[in-house]
C-alpha cells in the first residue's frame, strides 16, 4: 500500500509541473503584458515613471523570454508563497483568492456527497429492478440531467424560486449578512441558500453516476460468484450488498477522479450565474480584463486541487479493491 | 469426397442448427430498431440537422430584423378557426394581431390583441429573399404569415424585437455544426493517437497515456475559459468559430483515444487478427480490413455521444461571453440575452425557448448514441 | 531416412514482467527455455503440457507470431530453399506463412465475425495467388467441400455456424495455401466429445490426402496419443521428455510424464482402483537452480536441486532428468 | 487387462434406504425473445446419501440447469414449469423445492447447509474482493450459531482439511492470490463447512489441469467417505465418470436417455447415444485405431428440437414412423434404465 502511495505521488509531480506550464502559457497568450496595461491606465495621470516600471520589470521578468518569466513566477510561488499581484485591483493575489477557493472547494465536496447520496441507491435500485417503472424514471432523469446545461438549470431554478416562492436568489447568504460575523442565524441562512448551487451543480453528475452504477451493477449481477452466494443460502439483499454492490462500487469510487474536475468546472459557471462568492466570477472577470497573475493563480490552484482529488480517488480505490493494491 | 460418409447429417442440419443467418450489420440495425426511443431520436436528429441545413427556409423572419413595436413581445399562439360574421366558423390558420400598450406610470410594455383582426398563416409562404443551401435563390418559407409584411412571434421576441424562433432556427447551424466539426477534430486526433498508443504499445503508449491523464485532470471550464479569453475580440467571426471549435473538441478526443486504444489492445491479441497476419496481410491491411471494421460501430456510438457534449460546451462558453460573440447567432449567444434574472422574469421565453431547443437536441443525440452503443455491443443488457 | 521439415535448436522465449514507465522489468518469465527438436516430414508431432508449460508460446514462436529471444529454427520446404525462420524478414516470413499454417484453439475468436466465409477463407489466396471473383469463390467452395461443408455457405457469416463447423472453417483456411506444415494449437479442445471425434477424423483424412505434417499442441493426453506419432512433453518451458507415442505411453521415463499419465482419468470403471501417482502441488514458480521439476518430484535429490539436467538420449527418446532410466 | 480386485469391486450394491432428493418430471424452460428453450424436459432422478451420481452429457444438454433447478438458482428467463423436487430433510420432514417460494427462508436454510454446490470456474465463483476466510465464515454464520472466534477456527480447520497449506495465512488471502487448484479447494471448504448432506459439483475440474483435477477428485471422494454425503457430479468427461461414479445418468437435450450403475453404463450401454459416445472418445493405452467412430451430425439447435426422440437425427438405428412420432419412455432393462424404442418388446437388440 505504501509503495502504491509513493508511486502515485511520484506520478503526480510531472503532472503538476505540466499543469503549471500550461497555466502560465495560457495567461501569456493574450498580446501585451501588465506594463502595457498599467501604462495605458496611468497615462491620464501623467504616465508611469521609469523607475517604477523598471522595478516591476525586474520583479516579474517582463519582456524577458517565456521561461524566465515562468521561472520567476513559479519560484515566487514555491519559495515565497507569492502568487503575484492582481493588476486590476492592485492588491496581492493572496488577499483575494483563499476565501473564494475555500467556498469553491467546499461546495464541490458537498456536491460530491450529494451526488453519491442520490446516485448510489437509485443506481442500485435501477439495476436490480431492471425495466421497472422506477428504472425508467431513473433513466429518464439520467438523460435529462445530462442534457440540461448547468447554467440553464441554475437560471430556471432561480426563475422558479423567485416567481413561485418569492425567494431571494443569488449569493450564499442574504444581503444583510454579507460582511457580518458568523452567527447561528447566518449559518441557517447559508443553509437556505447553499442547497441550490449544490443541486444545480450535482444534477448532471448524479445523472451520470446513476447510469454508471446501473451499468456496472448489471455487469456484476449475473456473475457466477453471485450464484455461489445465493447457493450458500444468503438472502437476496444481503448478498447484493456484500458482493456485487461492493465490486460495482469500484468504478464508482474512481469517478471522483473525473467528477471532481467537472464539479469544479460546473461550480465556476454556476457561480457566475448565481453570483456566488467563489472563484468563478473572479476568474471570469480576471480573464476578461486579462488580469493575468490572478487568473493564472486561480487556474493553477483549481487544477492542483483536482489533481489532488484524482490522487485521493486512486488511493480510495486501492483501499477498497485489493486487486489494485497488489498489482 | 472422402468425408461425405461421416457428414451427411451435419450438412443437412446446417440450416436448422443456427436459425440466425443475418449479417452483423443487419443484426445491429435490427437491434437498433428495437430501441424505440433511439429510433425516434434518429429521426429527430435528422430533423434538427435539416433545420441547420435549410435554416432560411424554415425561419419565418429575417435574422436581424429589429422591430420597435415588438420589443419583448411574448409568444403568440396559432389558432385554427375564424368565426365569420354569420356565426359559422371556418378553418383558417391564423394568429391574433396585437398592439403595444405602455403603462405610463410603470413604463412597462404590454401587448393586447386587436379584436377582430387576424394575421392569416400558411405553409410555403412568401417572405424575405435568401439562398437555399447557399446556392438557389428563393423567397419561399415553410410556415409563416401569408402577408410578408406581417410579423408573428411564435416564440416571442427579444429586446430589439427580433423573432426568437427565427434566431433559434438560424442558430441551429452554428450550434449543431460545432458539434460535428468538433467531433471530426476529435476523431482525427483521438483515433490516430489512440491507434498509435494501442498498436505500438511500449513507450509511445506510455507517453500518450500520460498526456491523456494530464489533460483529463485539468478542470475543463477554467482551461477553456483561459483559452477562450485569449481570443482577441477583433477577430473575424469565422476564425473565432474555428478556434472555439478546436477548444471545445479538446475534451472529446481523450476519451475517444482511450477507447480506440483499449479496442486496439484487445483486438491485437484476438486470434482473428493473428490469423489475418498469418494470411499474409500487411499491418496496414490488418488495421483497415479487420481492426477498423471491428470497432467502427463503437466509434460511431461514442462520436454520437460526444456531439452533445460539445454543443453544451459551446453553449456554456458563449453564455459566459467568452466563446462565440454576436453577431454570430448560436444557441449559446441567444441564451446570453437571458443572463440576468430580471430579464428572465420579464421575458422568460428568452431563456426557455433556446433552452428547450438545446435540451431536446442534446437529449435526442444522447438517446441516439445510447441506442447505437447498445446495438454495437453484443453483450449489452 | 530422416527428412525433417522443421528443425528447432535451443529456442528461448523470455517475457519481461513488471516495470513501469521508468522502471526496469522486475523479472523475466522463461516461457520457452532451450528447446530443441526436429519434426519429420509427414508425421504428427505432438506437444503436450499443462497450462503455463509454454506449449502455446512455442507454437507461436515457430509461426513467428512471437519473436524468439534466442535459438535457431529452419523450415525445410519441398522443392524450395530452406528458410531460417529466426532471421527471416517480413517478406520471407509472409512466404513461409503459405507453407506453414495454423489452426487456432477457439474457432469463435479466430474467425472475424464481420466477414463472410468467402473472405475469411479466401483472403490468403487473394494475397498469395492474387485470386478474385469467380476463381476465388470456386477455390474456396472447393475447400469448404474438402472439410465437409457445403459450397453454399460461402456468403454466410461465422455466426451462422456451430462450433464444430467453425473449426472446419478454420481448417479450410489453413489448407487454402496448400501448406506442408500445419500447427494445430488445441484445435479440438474447445469442442464437444462427439464433434471432437469428427474433427480428429477430418484432420487425419486431410493429412493422408495432402501429405501434411502436423504439429499438434494439446493438453489432452488421450487425444495426443490417438493422433500423434511422436510427442514432446513440456513442463515450465522445457521439453522434459521427447519420444515416440508408443514408448511414451508404454514406458514413460521422466517422473513428470509418469505423474501426468497416471493423473489422466481412464474411461473404464475397472481401472479406478489402480495405484495413482499424485504430485505435490507446485507454486508455478521456477526454481533458481537445478531441475525445474525438482520441487514436485518424488525422486528429487540434492543433485536435482542444484544442477540443471541435460537432455539424455536413450532408446529413441530424449529425457531431461538426471536419473533417466534409473528410476 | 487382468484384474486382481475382489469381485465386490466389480459391481455396485444398489442404494440403501430412501433417497435424499427425488426429482420427478422436472421441466425447466427458458423463455427467451426467440422462443422457449426447453433446457430440462422431463427428468426423473433419485439422489442417495453416501453415493456419487454422475450426470454425463455434452454442452447444452441441460445437465447444469437441472442441477441448478434443485437449488432454485436459475437466472431469469429460466423457470421450472413442471415437476417436483422432493428433499427429505434431516428431521424426517420433506420439502418440494420446485414449489418453494423463491428466496424463502425455507429454501435458504437448505441451501449451503443441507445441499451445497461448487462450480466450474473457481476464480469467478468466489467473490473477487472478499477474503477467502470471510467467505467461509459468512456461510457458517448463515446456518450455525457460532461466535466469531469459533467460526474463524472452524473455517481454518476446513481449509486445512481440504489440503490448503498454511490455512491460517490463507484465511486472509484474496481469491486472486491463489492458484486455480487452491481456489477450488477453498470453494470446497466453503461448500462443506456446514457439513451438507448433498454436494452438487458442477464441472468442478473442467477448468483445471489434469494433475490438479486428479487431486480435487480424490479430495471430494475422501470427504464424501468422511461425511457420508451424497455427491452429484456433473461432467462431460467420461474419464472422470469412470473414476468416481457409482451411478450414472446420461443426458441428451434436456432428457435422461439412460441411467444405471457405472459398470452397466460403461460395459453394457443400451442407448445408441451412450454407445456412440463411449466409442467416439480416444482412449489412452488402447490399441491405436485409425479412425474414431464419431457420432454423426451435431446437437440440434435448442429452438429446433426434433419431434419424438431428440437423438433420432443422429441415430443409426432410427425406426421410421416411431422415433419421430413419440418420445420414448425410460424403461428398465438389464439393471439400468434406458429411453429408446429399440428396447421395446419385440424390437431387435442392437
Amino acid at each position: 500500500m505504501l509503495g502504491f502511495l509513493y508511486r502515485r505521488i511520484l506520478y503526480m509531480i510531472p503532472t503538476v509541473f505540466l499543469v503549471s506550464v500550461v497555466t502560465f502559457l495560457i495567461i501569456q497568450l493574450p498580446p501585451g503584458d501588465y506594463l502595457d496595461t498599467l501604462a495605458a491606465e496611468l497615462s491620464d495621470q501623467g504616465g508611469l515613471d521609469e523607475a517604477t516600471a523598471q522595478a516591476l520589470r525586474d520583479q516579474y521578468g517582463l519582456g524577458k523570454p517565456f521561461y524566465v518569466q515562468y521561472y520567476k513566477w513559479i519560484t515566487g510561488i514555491i519559495f515565497d508563497w507569492n502568487f503575484g499581484i492582481s493588476f486590476e485591483k492592485n492588491v496581492p493575489v493572496n488577499d483575494l483568492i483563499w476565501d473564494r477557493l475555500g467556498w469553491t472547494f467546499g461546495i464541490s465536496v458537498l456536491t460530491l456527497l450529494f451526488i453519491w447520496i442520490v446516485a448510489l441507491p437509485i443506481g442500485i435500485y435501477s439495476a436490480v429492478r431492471k425495466y421497472s417503472f422506477g428504472d425508467y424514471a431513473a433513466t429518464l432523469f439520467g438523460f435529462i440531467g445530462l442534457a440540461v446545461p448547468n447554467f440553464l438549470l441554475a437560471l430556471v431554478m432561480m426563475y422558479v424560486a423567485f416567481k413561485y416562492f418569492g425567494q431571494s436568489v443569488g449569493g450564499l447568504v442574504s444581503p444583510q449578512y454579507i460582511g457580518e460575523p458568523w452567527t447561528w442565524d447566518k449559518f441557517v441562512d447559508l443553509l437556505k441558500h447553499i442547497w441550490m448551487p449544490i443541486v444545480v451543480v450535482g444534477t448532471s453528475g448524479a445523472a451520470a453516476l446513476i447510469r454508471i452504477m446501473r451499468a456496472n451493477l448489471l455487469d456484476e449481477l449475473y456473475r457466477p460468484y453471485v450464484v455461489t452466494a445465493r447457493a450458500k443460502g444468503m438472502s437476496e439483499f444481503q448478498l447484493l450488498m456484500r458482493y456485487p454492490v461492493r465490486v460495482a462500487l469500484n468504478p464508482f469510487v474512481s469517478t471522483i477522479g473525473w467528477i471532481l474536475p467537472t464539479l469544479v468546472s460546473g461550480e465556476i459557471i454556476v457561480a457566475v450565474v448565481m453570483n456566488l462568492p467563489t472563484t468563478g466570477p473572479l476568474l471570469l472577470r480576471a480573464l476578461l480584463v486579462q488580469d493575468m497573475y490572478l487568473a493564472g493563480s486561480l487556474i493553477l490552484i483549481v487544477s492542483l486541487l483536482t489533481v489532488l482529488g484524482t490522487l485521493i480517488s486512486d488511493l480510495l480505490l486501492a483501499w477498497i479493491d485489493p486487486r489494485i493494491r497488489y498489482q | 469426397m472422402s468425408l461425405a460418409d461421416t457428414q451427411p447429417e451435419a450438412a443437412k442440419q446446417a440450416d436448422v442448427a443456427v436459425p440466425e443467418l443475418l449479417g452483423p450489420w443487419s443484426l445491429m440495425w435490427r437491434k437498433f430498431r428495437r430501441h424505440r426511443v433511439a429510433y425516434v431520436s434518429l429521426w429527430l436528429v435528422g430533423f434538427i440537422y435539416a433545420l441547420a441545413l435549410f435554416g432560411d427556409f424554415f425561419a419565418p423572419e429575417r435574422l436581424d430584423d429589429t422591430n420597435r413595436r415588438g420589443i419583448f413581445a411574448p409568444p403568440q399562439g396559432i389558432h385554427f378557426f375564424v368565426e365569420n360574421e354569420d356565426g359559422s366558423s371556418e378553418f383558417q390558420l391564423h394568429a391574433k394581431a396585437r398592439k403595444v400598450q405602455v403603462n405610463q406610470s410603470t413604463m412597462r410594455r404590454s401587448y393586447v390583441d386587436v379584436p377582430g383582426k387576424i394575421i392569416p398563416l400558411g405553409f410555403f409562404v412568401e417572405g424575405y429573399d435568401y439562398k437555399l443551401l447557399w446556392l438557389i435563390p428563393s423567397n419561399t418559407h415553410f410556415f409563416g404569415p401569408k402577408d410578408p409584411d406581417d410579423v408573428v412571434y411564435f416564440l416571442g421576441a427579444d429586446r430589439l424585437g427580433r423573432d426568437i424562433l427565427s434566431r433559434i432556427i438560424i442558430g441551429t447551424k452554428i450550434s449543431m455544426s460545432i458539434g460535428l466539426v468538433g467531433v471530426a477534430i476529435s476523431l482525427v486526433i483521438g483515433v490516430s493517437l489512440g491507434g498509435l498508443s494501442g498498436y505500438y504499445g511500449g513507450w509511445v503508449d506510455n507517453v500518450i497515456q500520460r498526456l491523456i491523464e494530464f489533460l483529463r485532470s485539468i478542470p475543463t471550464i477554467p482551461l477553456w475559459m483561459g483559452l477562450a479569453a485569449a481570443i482577441p475580440l477583433g477577430w473575424p467571426p469565422l476564425r473565432t468559430y474555428f478556434v472555439v471549435t478546436i477548444i471545445v473538441s479538446m475534451i472529446g478526443w481523450t476519451s475517444l483515444a482511450r477507447e480506440v486504444r483499449g479496442k486496439f489492445l484487445s483486438l491485437r491479441s484476438e486470434d482473428f487478427i493473428v490469423a489475418a497476419r498469418l494470411d499474409g496481410l500487411s499491418d496496414w491491411e490488418v488495421i483497415r480490413k479487420h481492426m477498423i471494421p471491428s470497432f467502427s460501430s463503437h466509434i460511431i456510438a461514442s462520436l454520437t455521444l460526444a456531439v452533445p457534449m460539445m454543443i453544451l460546451a459551446e453553449t456554456s462558453l458563449s453564455f459566459l461571453g467568452i466563446g462565440l460573440q454576436p453577431p454570430i447567432v448560436s444557441w449559446g449567444t441567444l441564451l446570453k440575452e437571458a443572463q440576468n434574472i430580471r430579464t428572465i422574469i420579464e421575458a422568460p421565453w428568452l431563456l426557455l425557448a433556446p433552452g428547450t431547443m438545446i435540451v431536446v437536441a442534446v437529449l435526442a443525440l444522447n438517446f441516439l448514441g445510447d441506442g447505437l452503443r447498445d446495438a454495437a455491443d453484443p453483450h449489452a443488457h | 531416412m530422416s527428412d525433417p521439415i522443421l528443425k528447432v535448436r535451443n529456442l528461448d522465449k523470455h517475457f519481461p514482467i513488471g516495470g513501469g514507465f521508468f522502471g526496469k522489468p522486475t523479472d523475466i518469465v522463461r516461457a520457452v527455455d532451450n528447446v530443441s527438436f526436429d519434426v519429420e516430414r509427414g508425421e504428427t508431432f505432438g506437444i503436450v503440457g499443462e497450462s503455463g508449460s509454454g506449449k502455446t508460446t512455442l507454437g507461436r514462436c515457430i509461426m513467428r507470431v512471437l519473436s524468439p529471444t534466442n535459438g535457431d529454427m529452419t523450415l525445410h520446404r519441398k522443392g524450395k530453399d530452406s528458410l531460417d525462420l529466426v532471421t527471416a524478414d517480413r517478406a520471407r516470413l509472409t512466404e513461409s506463412w503459405q507453407d506453414m499454417r495454423m489452426v487456432f484453439q477457439d474457432p469463435q475468436s479466430s474467425l472475424n465475425p464481420r466477414l463472410r466465409v468467402l473472405e475469411i477463407v479466401g483472403q490468403c489466396l487473394r494475397k498469395s495467388e492474387g485470386l478474385s471473383g469467380k476463381a476465388l469463390s470456386d477455390r474456396v467452395g472447393g475447400l469448404l467441400e474438402e472439410v465437409g461443408l457445403r459450397k453454399e455457405f460461402l456468403m454466410r457469416y461465422p455466426n451462422a455456424f456451430s462450433g464444430g463447423q467453425r473449426q472446419r472453417l478454420g481448417i479450410a483456411r489453413a489448407l487454402a495455401t496448400k501448406p506442408e506444415l500445419v500447427i494445430a494449437d488445441e484445435a479440438v479442445s474447445a469442442l464437444d466429445v462427439s464433434i471432437q471425434a469428427q474433427t480428429l477424423n477430418l484432420l487425419q483424412d486431410l493429412q493422408e490426402q495432402f501429405a501434411l505434417t502436423y504439429i499438434f499442441i494439446a493438453h489432452d493426453l488421450a487425444v495426443v496419443e490417438h493422433i500423434c506419432d511422436r510427442i514432446a512433453v513440456m513442463y515450465l518451458g522445457e521439453i522434459v521428455e521427447l519420444s515416440t507415442t508408443q514408448d511414451l505411453f508404454r514406458a514413460p521415463k521422466h517422473p513428470y510424464t509418469r505423474a501426468l499419465l497416471s493423473a489422466v482419468p481412464i474411461p473404464d470403471p475397472r481401472a479406478r482402483h489402480k495405484a495413482k501417482r499424485r504430485l505435490p502441488v507446485g507454486d508455478g514458480g521456477v526454481p533458481d537452480k537445478g531441475c525445474r521439476f525438482a520441487p514436485r518430484c518424488p525422486h528429487a535429490t540434492e543433485l536435482c536441486r542444484n544442477e540443471t539436467p541435460k537432455a539424455k538420449p536413450m532408446a529413441g527418446a530424449d529425457v531431461l532428468c538426471h536419473y533417466a532410466g534409473e528410476i | 487387462m487382468p484384474q486382481i480386485h475382489m469381485p465386490t469391486d466389480m459391481s455396485i450394491a444398489p442404494p440403501e434406504g430412501s433417497p435424499l432428493v427425488e426429482i420427478r418430471g422436472l421441466k425447466t424452460h427458458f423463455f427467451t425473445d426467440d422462443g422457449v428453450v426447453k433446457a430440462v424436459e422431463g427428468v426423473d432422478l433419485d439422489i442417495f446419501a453416501n453415493r456419487t451420481l454422475c450426470i454425463l452429457g455434452e454442452s447444452g444438454c441441460g445437465k447444469s440447469i437441472m442441477a441448478r433447478s434443485i437449488l432454485r438458482i436459475i437466472d431469469a428467463p429460466g423457470k421450472i414449469t413442471a415437476g417436483s423436487i422432493t428433499y427429505h430433510g434431516r428431521e424426517g420432514g420433506s420439502v418440494d423445492l420446485a414449489r418453494a417460494r423463491p428466496g424463502s427462508k425455507e429454501l435458504r436454510d437448505i441451501r449451503g447447509s443441507d445441499i451445497a454446490m461448487i462450480f466450474q470456474e473457481p476464480m469467478s465463483s468466489l467473490g473477487p474482493i472478499t477474503k477467502i476466510g470471510k467467505q467461509i465464515v459468512e456461510t457458517l454464520h448463515l446456518h450455525r450459531n457460532l461466535s466469531k472466534a469459533e467460526a474463524r477456527e472452524l473455517a481454518i480447520e476446513m481449509l486445512a482439511k481440504v489440503g490448503i497449506p498454511k490455512p491460517a495465512e490463507r484465511f486472509e488471502a484474496y481469491p486472486f492470490e491463489l492458484s486455480g487448484g487452491m481456489r477450488q479447494r477453498a470453494m470446497i471448504a466453503m461448500a462443506l463447512s456446514c457439513q451438507p448432506r448433498l454436494l452438487i459439483a458442477d464441472e468442478p475440474t473442467t477448468a483445471l489441469d489434469v494433475t490438479t483435477q486428479a487431486q480435487i477428485l480424490d479430495l471430494i471422494a475422501e470427504l464424501q467417505d468422511e461425511l457420508k454425503m451424497g455427491v452429484m457430479l456433473i461432467t462431460h468427461d467420461l474419464g472422470v465418470v469412470a473414476e468416481v461414479a457409482e451411478d450414472v445418468a446420461v443426458m441428451y437435450m434436456g432428457q435422461i436417455v439412460e441411467k444405471g450403475d457405472v459398470y452397466s453404463i460403461f460395459e453394457n450401454p443400451q442407448h445408441p447415444y451412450t454407445q456412440a459416445l463411449l466409442a467416439s472418445i480416444p482412449r489412452m493405452g488402447m490399441t491405436r485405431q485409425r479412425r474414431l467412430p464419431a457420432i454423426q451430425g451435431m446437437v440440434p439447435h435448442p429452438l429446433a428440437r426434433p419431434s419424438g426422440c431428440a437423438f433420432r437425427t443422429r441415430c443409426n438405428h432410427v425406426i421410421a414412423g416411431k422415433c419421430d412420432a413419440q418420445t420414448p419412455p425410460l424403461v428398465s432393462r438389464d439393471g439400468s434404465e434406458v429411453a429408446c424404442f429399440l428396447h421395446d418388446e419385440g424390437a431387435k437388440h442392437v
